[in-house]
């Protein structure tokens, strides 16, 4: 949420309250032993704690799918919605409520496949939320078939002699959109860098999307566990508008100075995946919000009743 | 051309002879009249206008778009018909009628369109332009002298008018003028106060130039100048004075009034015909209530964000046609199950599929309350009334919000675009939602704290402290959290379930249109009830015990039908969807395809509910109606008879 | 630890003492086990492999799969109950029957599950891994201790086994082998042929290297062996020979097959519980056959792709559960409209919404009959066992090319993953479509040749030459051009219509279960057949004149109900979906929420048709449905007694 | 259609008939006069000559909209399906019937409204067809609301104080999904440069997008208007792998050569919209179409029983 929004609505800034990460929630997921979805969770209550979020006022909506269980894992409000659409539903959320932060968490097959449509628009739209795609490159929840990000060949119940197509590139897809305004890579193995991507995104005013690449030891281990046991195969983007994270900079050899202002060298480095890059691709805050350009003042019931007796005045008879 | 049609064209020729002045005037309670025209000639202005006046001045009116099925279909062809029919009279005007008695029409093609529907009366008087009789292209005079000949079987009176002549005396492009001329025309026969429907145009065109304005006048007054000099023909309808304060509106206008009334603050939609008017009116005018228009990208996108902002703490609305109602099927569950308040405005067109798009029908009704898998109890109301169409948008939120559900309002494509005056609403802020607020929960509120009885409860709403906690459209406890025992799934179907029939137990029985017992109860819902009131009347004078009632809800039904019905020797519902012919082959009664309602009615009262319906794509016809309920009325004698040997 | 309880685990220790050779022999008719586990520990397997082979020794057999909800559930808790309830006896066996009669658990926790469902029999004998109560954590002695306590007011007989110590003898990872040492027990227990089970071991792992077989093998055997020492238990279950050659597997596999059987050759898909299964193994067999499965983007888009099929020439196939369904609305009314011949397989999970996705319930039957706007006629078939998931997929799609038309197959969660054995179904090329001819079509035959009193046609497909034309979903006459005339909109919708009475009028009524004549008929559709009839025999043992009867159509709906109905004194259905209890607070006969086919079977025969439904989220029991019909039938001769007074 | 199916198919190029324009038709379409449809309807009728498609094996599939209703102009197979569906639609004629020419007509309403998820699908399927997406910026057969390409500002019925976002680019979106492989765009004022981009379409092997600047005199004439009359406004891409109307080169001066298999030049010219650039962003011949990877044998009813059976002996008991 905007500063402006924030002080605007009266909450948040104002208020003092610190948390604890168990104020955010502390029951115990059903994922999978080893499921990077955890990783995710962690790092996003602590990314809460530290921007002090009001749980309230924070609402966190979700497709159907392993990755969509997320909102039942925390103290927040939370909106479990229908497979492929919790895009639709934080649109009307963010739209009708400005005073709430709008978290959306959704799994490759409910974004790419089923919501591609729908994450077009809200890409489009650039309505000011944080979209975490937990990207474990399978059907999770339904066990095991293909979705548009399984690697070319690698075998599932659907395609049990190997995925036919090259997996769509969900960084190249959202880039190519008109009036994207953020797009990052993270990866659940990369906790440190994990928390600095969200962190940025949630400052971003806009629609920040995030693909988070997440381990599924269940269905598609392979797909995931060199790269995560190797930092060599990873390229880490920084900026001094991006998001820098020092602390890496051991482990993780290559690094790259990427401005996240040019859309060219976004595509192009998004496009080449020979290196899996986390950084943040493309920013630019200076893209029409549509909640902004939607944003009503608010009036009392007596004050409509009169203009609307005025407008019935002109099918007076 | 055969000599009778010959005779018709010169026979009229004399009568628009000019100078002659009217020489007798028809003094009668109501008349029905239409302009028709090539799409774009803007016959449909000139009919609203004249529509408008007519209601401003008191008259009962009841219109009909003529809507043809392109954007912009050939010139001068059947399909192309375009324009408005008016039926207004000295009493309260409910429906279109049987037949039109006067047409002023642009082309003989135009003409010809309405003739082959048998929308006009035998005796029925034609303006019709004139210049097309001598076309300079042969192929136009030859298609001109065949319509004459096609129309010749019939009595009308066809008074040829040279409209664009005429015009060019004023303006340079006659087809931009003609209808203000042909506006004129009917302020003279009519004897409307020429200065009223001035009014009414510098009000349409309020926010163009004057002069634009001032050169529709300008035309007007030609009309009305050319007919006093050339016409001997005046029609007077007595009207009534009332000191009622009225609106006149159509029924997508009344519905979209209705739902700023009634306080809703969202509404998302994705354009389609019908119901795209609805929702332009709102993207004209809701932002001034504070009310956001959201444009979805497809209607799930439009129902998706409609339950966002309702979960937010909104009533939302989403409005849509037969297509976009089938695309938001799995939303409107995920809605019931989550016991989201949600509002549903479904303007019914012609079906299945693409279907008839412009054209009107009544068939969403078993999908309105069936569509979803598993059991997803909602509110299904169907207003009958331009009038109705504003106040079931309040209704419609405020049940949707007491009982946490879907409420579905079913009109369709003639009550959108018909217009007809109704009394004044008085507007109430109690409509309105309660500003939010925020309180915090108290420890031991739930978000779904079943009352056991009702299975009503109240909401909570983000930004509420301590009342977090995550919706699903799984199977979910008090607490909303997941659940998948025998016993908590059993509950909640139940909960859903019961506020239907709460919600029932708070209704009344239907009135009944007649006595209240009889030989014949004609049942019907949503917009035929005019025409079937009217029939009903018709068949009454007659003698015959006919009675009828009309359901504004269909879900939960309204009390008291199986006893009502049970006071009647035979029910049947009229209705504008499709049934089986029973008499056609292969059709018995066991495989007979009934009417929507007459399927439901059976189910519910064990009755034996015939249907008369049909689907012309156009709304019924009193007089038709009237046949039919004669006809079972004497299928019904002759039965008992045999049953009596 | 209360006395009872601890007399319990007592008595059980002497029972397994070591060493203790069978001391007797229980000869029962049939018996029905489980096998619980945590999720993963294969428990599924241990008894799909015991349920294969108990079929192929020609015992009857029905099993049930139990799911947990989550994808990998926390070990050792309730919520994470998975595994197979086999019921096996001499006689066929048609459902999961009313409790478990033993059960091998692998832990303490899954087996609370079950118990708390209350499907364990009061004498239930049960094995279960002793290892827990003496686990080195306390928390896990613990919580032991409080389950032995919690089961002890039953008269179950627990039997600790320790079976990961004896599985360590053999393994490193005795989680992974358990099962197989499971299956060893019950090999013993129930005097299966060791080899035999062996070689379905064998079967299941041929894919994998030979080594895993053996392994597995060898834990089978050190099962039979330790059970052969320790267990002082055998039960013996007649069976009878048969020549008959049969075959086992699921209603999933059985439609899969059916489908290839059928001659289809195209099946698009989103992936959905319960549904995923059929298309998994059509994605893995179905290329063989020259069969084309496209798992499309979404629901809508894979509607689209089978309609595009069938268009081309195919009938195609489409494969879903409940909110697929829901999303496949808009394109199944164009699949009507233009009469494209499509097959829709529905596998019913818990609904409304998401509902419970691995769960069985049978509510989609008025969403399959009315979800589309405007009229929109289909035919919708329910298979009741696993044999006519086979069958009914080859009547499909005969039906859906003869008659150009929508048929929906309603399955259920029951029906996909229950395994039965049946007739081996002797396939025939005639089921298959002529090889496509691409002959040209000759002069005046035209896309739409509505036979006028069938409404049937002929399809002309593309490549033909001299047939072009375009579908469309608008209303179009028979040369499929557009047209908006209310003649032709009446007659398109009567065709369409007139095909599904046309069907109606092949059919038979529906065999009667029992008498022809009595005091209450039962009327059923889909998988509950079993239970019901079941259930029915059980209170006809009793002395009532009940009799059921199950619809294999829904619509049409077969011939001679009303006639069927009026010989019973009372009519109900049993359906595993949601109606309001009768006795529920503003629950009233007018306001009651019916079972989904009782509704429909009021509207069909005017009869006062009762039901008895429940939304647990399983299969119903043959003894709770005899319950409610003997209530029905007490209440009923109450109501007399009264009316004689 | 490749020549190999062609042959394996025994149609087509071994047919020795050719049609004139008539044989695809010659009813009169019921588009508004001046109507850019009209335009794109003769190039096509023309193409199909020029290539002597077979009308029996032609097949145009449509959404809903005003472009929708081009099959209906024609006298090949079609199918006018339901708005935004077209692409599903035609997914499973072709996959199902490869010997078939496939063709589809959408509009901006139904290509990237509610038809983006199928958009972006069909893109990344690249099943052999011919995409003509006739863009006039607005939903002109529901009469005059915002469609997604519709220009910010401009005034429609359903945002009649201006549309409120940046119209969308359904280039540089469709060359943003992974494995695009033939981008283009012309415009319905130069006939010249429509026929040859059709030709090059159709000559494609693999799902061809040529979206088409079209103009609606109806309800969007200010968009394309100006334009229209003047060629200075606009850029010809050219190369020899590209297309090449030097019939054109008189009057339209600026012209830029492009190698259509440089991906992020094709991006980068997209994104600039500056001058409206026609010809060919990106042709890549060489990725993988679903189609061809699920090429099927057929088997006669006999060879499938007799599998079958042996299939069932697997659940023999
Ligand atoms: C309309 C609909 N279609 C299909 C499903 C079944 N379904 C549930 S989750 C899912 C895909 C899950 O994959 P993904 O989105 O990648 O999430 P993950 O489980 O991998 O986190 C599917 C197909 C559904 N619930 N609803
Ligand atoms: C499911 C559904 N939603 C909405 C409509 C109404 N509708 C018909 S065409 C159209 C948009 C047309 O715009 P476009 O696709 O750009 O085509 P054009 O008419 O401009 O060629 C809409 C919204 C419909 N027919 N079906
Ligand atoms: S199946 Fe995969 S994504 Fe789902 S919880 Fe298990 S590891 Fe995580
Ligand atoms: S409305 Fe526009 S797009 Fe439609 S036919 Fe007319 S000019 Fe063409
Ligand atoms: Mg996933
Ligand atoms: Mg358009």
């Amino acid at each position: 949420m905007s500063e402006q929004l924030r002080s605007f609505f009266g909450c948040g800034l104002d208020d003092d309250r610190t948390f604890d990460l168990n104020d955010y929630g502390d029951s115990i997921p059903r994922w999978c032993v080893g499921c990077g979805d955890h990783g995710v969770l962690s790092a996003v209550k602590r990314m809460m704690r530290d921007q002090r979020l009001l749980p309230e006022r924070t609402v966190f909506v979700s497709g159907i799918g392993c990755s969509s269980r997320f909102p039942h894992y925390l103290d927040t409000y939370g909106f479990h919605g229908i497979h492929g659409r919790a895009l639709p539903i934080a649109t009307g959320v963010k739209l009708s409520r400005p005073d709430l932060d709008v978290f959306v968490v959704t799994g490759d097959g409910d974004c790419c496949s089923i919501g591609a449509g729908h994450w077009l628009h809200a890409t489009r739209y650039n309505i000011d939320m944080t979209v975490l795609l937990l990207d474990n490159a399978i059907y999770g929840l339904t066990k095991n078939q293909t979705s548009p990000t399984t690697p070319e060949g690698f075998e599932t119940n659907t395609q049990p002699h190997g995925t036919y197509l090259p997996a769509l590139n969900p960084l190249s897809t959202a880039l190519g959109v008109t009036n994207a305004s953020f797009v990052a890579q993270t990866a659940d193995w990369v906790p440190a860098h994990l928390l600095a991507t969200l962190k940025a995104a949630y400052e971003h005013v806009g629609f920040s999307f995030v693909r988070i690449l997440q381990r599924c030891p269940k269905f598609s281990a392979p797909v995931f566990s060199e790269q995560a046991r190797t930092p060599d195969l990873h390229e880490l983007l920084f900026h001094s508008d991006g998001i820098t994270v020092p602390s890496l900079d051991k482990i993780y050899k290559h690094r790259l100075e990427h401005d996240p202002s040019d859309l060219d060298r976004a595509r192009s480095l998004a496009e080449d995946t020979e290196r899996t890059r986390l950084g943040i691709f493309f920013k630019d805050a200076t893209r029409p919000c549509y909640n902004a350009i939607r944003h009503l003042p608010t009036y009392t019931a007596a004050q409509n009743i009169e203009r609307l007796n005025r407008e019935l005045d002109r099918y007076a008879v | 051309m055969s000599p009778s049609s010959a005779a018709t064209v010169t026979r009229i020729a004399t009568d628009s002879g000019p100078g002659s002045a009217p020489k007798n005037v028809l003094h009668l309670d109501e008349h029905t009249l239409e302009i028709v025209s090539d799409s774009g000639e803007g016959a449909q202005k000139c009919g609203q206008i004249f529509a408008s006046v007519s209601a401003k001045m008191n008259y009962g009116v009841w219109t009909v778009e003529i809507i043809p099925a392109e954007i912009e279909p050939p010139a001068r062809t059947a399909a192309g018909a375009s324009g408005n029919l008016i039926r207004f009279g000295r009493d309260k005007v409910t429906n279109w009628g049987d037949e039109t008695n006067l047409v002023v029409a642009f082309n003989e093609q135009v003409l010809l369109a309405r003739h082959r529907l048998d929308a006009l009366s035998d005796d029925c008087i034609i303006l019709i332009e004139s210049k097309w009789a001598e076309d300079p292209d042969a192929e136009i005079r030859q298609e001109w002298q065949d319509a004459m000949e096609e129309i010749s079987d019939r009595n009308y009176r066809v008074i040829p008018v040279p409209m664009e002549e005429q015009c060019l005396t004023r303006v340079d492009n006659p087809r931009k003028g003609k209808n203000m001329f042909a506006l004129g025309l009917l302020a003279q026969i009519y004897g409307y106060d020429v200065e009223k429907i001035s009014e009414q145009i510098r009000a349409q065109f309020a926010k163009k130039p004057p002069e634009v304005s001032k050169a529709n006048v300008d035309l007007l007054e030609l009309g009305v100048h050319w007919a006093q000099e050339n016409l001997d023909l005046r029609i007077e309808v007595p009207r009534i004075e009332t000191d009622e304060k009225r609106v006149v509106m159509n029924g997508n206008q009344a519905a979209a009034l209705g739902a700023i009334a009634s306080g809703m603050e969202f509404c998302a939609m994705y354009p389609i015909t019908p119901a795209t008017s609805v929702s332009q009116y709102l993207c004209d005018v809701f932002e001034r209530y504070g009310g956001t228009m959201h444009q979805a990208e497809d209607e799930i996108a439009a129902a998706g964000a409609a339950i966002g902002a309702s979960y937010a703490g909104k009533v939302a609305l989403t409005v849509t046609s037969g297509p976009g109602l089938a695309l938001k099927t799995e939303f409107i569950a995920l809605a019931v199950m989550t016991e989201i308040p949600l509002v549903v405005l479904d303007v019914q067109r012609g079906g299945p599929s693409t279907g008839l798009p412009t054209k009107v029908e009544q068939s969403d009704l078993l999908a309105a309350l069936f569509s979803q898998p598993g059991d997803a109890p909602r509110v299904v109301m169907a207003p009958a009334t331009i009038e109705e169409c504003f106040h079931s948008m309040v209704t419609a939120r405020r049940i949707a919000k007491s009982f946490r559900c879907v409420v579905i309002v079913l009109t369709d494509a003639n009550l959108a675009s018909g217009q007809q005056q109704f009394q004044r609403p008085v507007l109430d802020e109690r409509w309105h939602a309660a500003p939010a607020n925020h309180r915090a929960v108290t420890s031991g509120e739930r978000p779904y704290d079943w009352d056991p009885d009702t299975g009503l409860s109240r909401r909570i709403v983000p930004g509420q402290p301590g009342g977090m906690h995550t919706v699903t459209g799984l199977n979910h406890d008090h607490d909303s959290n997941v659940d998948y025992t025998p016993e908590i799934n059993q509950l909640g179907c139940a909960m859903r379930s019961r506020k239907l029939a709460v919600l029932q137990q708070t209704m009344s029985p239907p009135p009944i249109h007649g006595d209240e017992s009889g030989e014949l109860l004609v049942v019907g819902w949503g917009s035929t009830k005019g025409a079937i009131e009217e029939a009903v009347d018709r068949v009454r004078a007659e003698g015959h015990a006919v009675s009828s009632t009309h359901l504004t809800f269909l879900s939960p039904m309204q009390p008291g039908l199986g006893e009502i019905f049970s006071r009647f020797e035979h029910v049947m519902t009229v209705e504008l969807n499709y049934s089986d012919d029973p008499a056609a082959p292969y059709i018995t009664p066991e495989n007979r395809r009934l009417g929507q309602l007459a399927f439901l009615l059976r189910a519910q009262t064990l009755v034996d509910v015939d249907c008369w319906t049909r689907v012309p794509g156009q709304p019924l016809r009193p007089g038709h109606i009237a046949d039919a309920l004669r006809r079972k009325l004497s299928a019904a004698s002759e039965t008992e008879v045999r049953v009596n040997e």
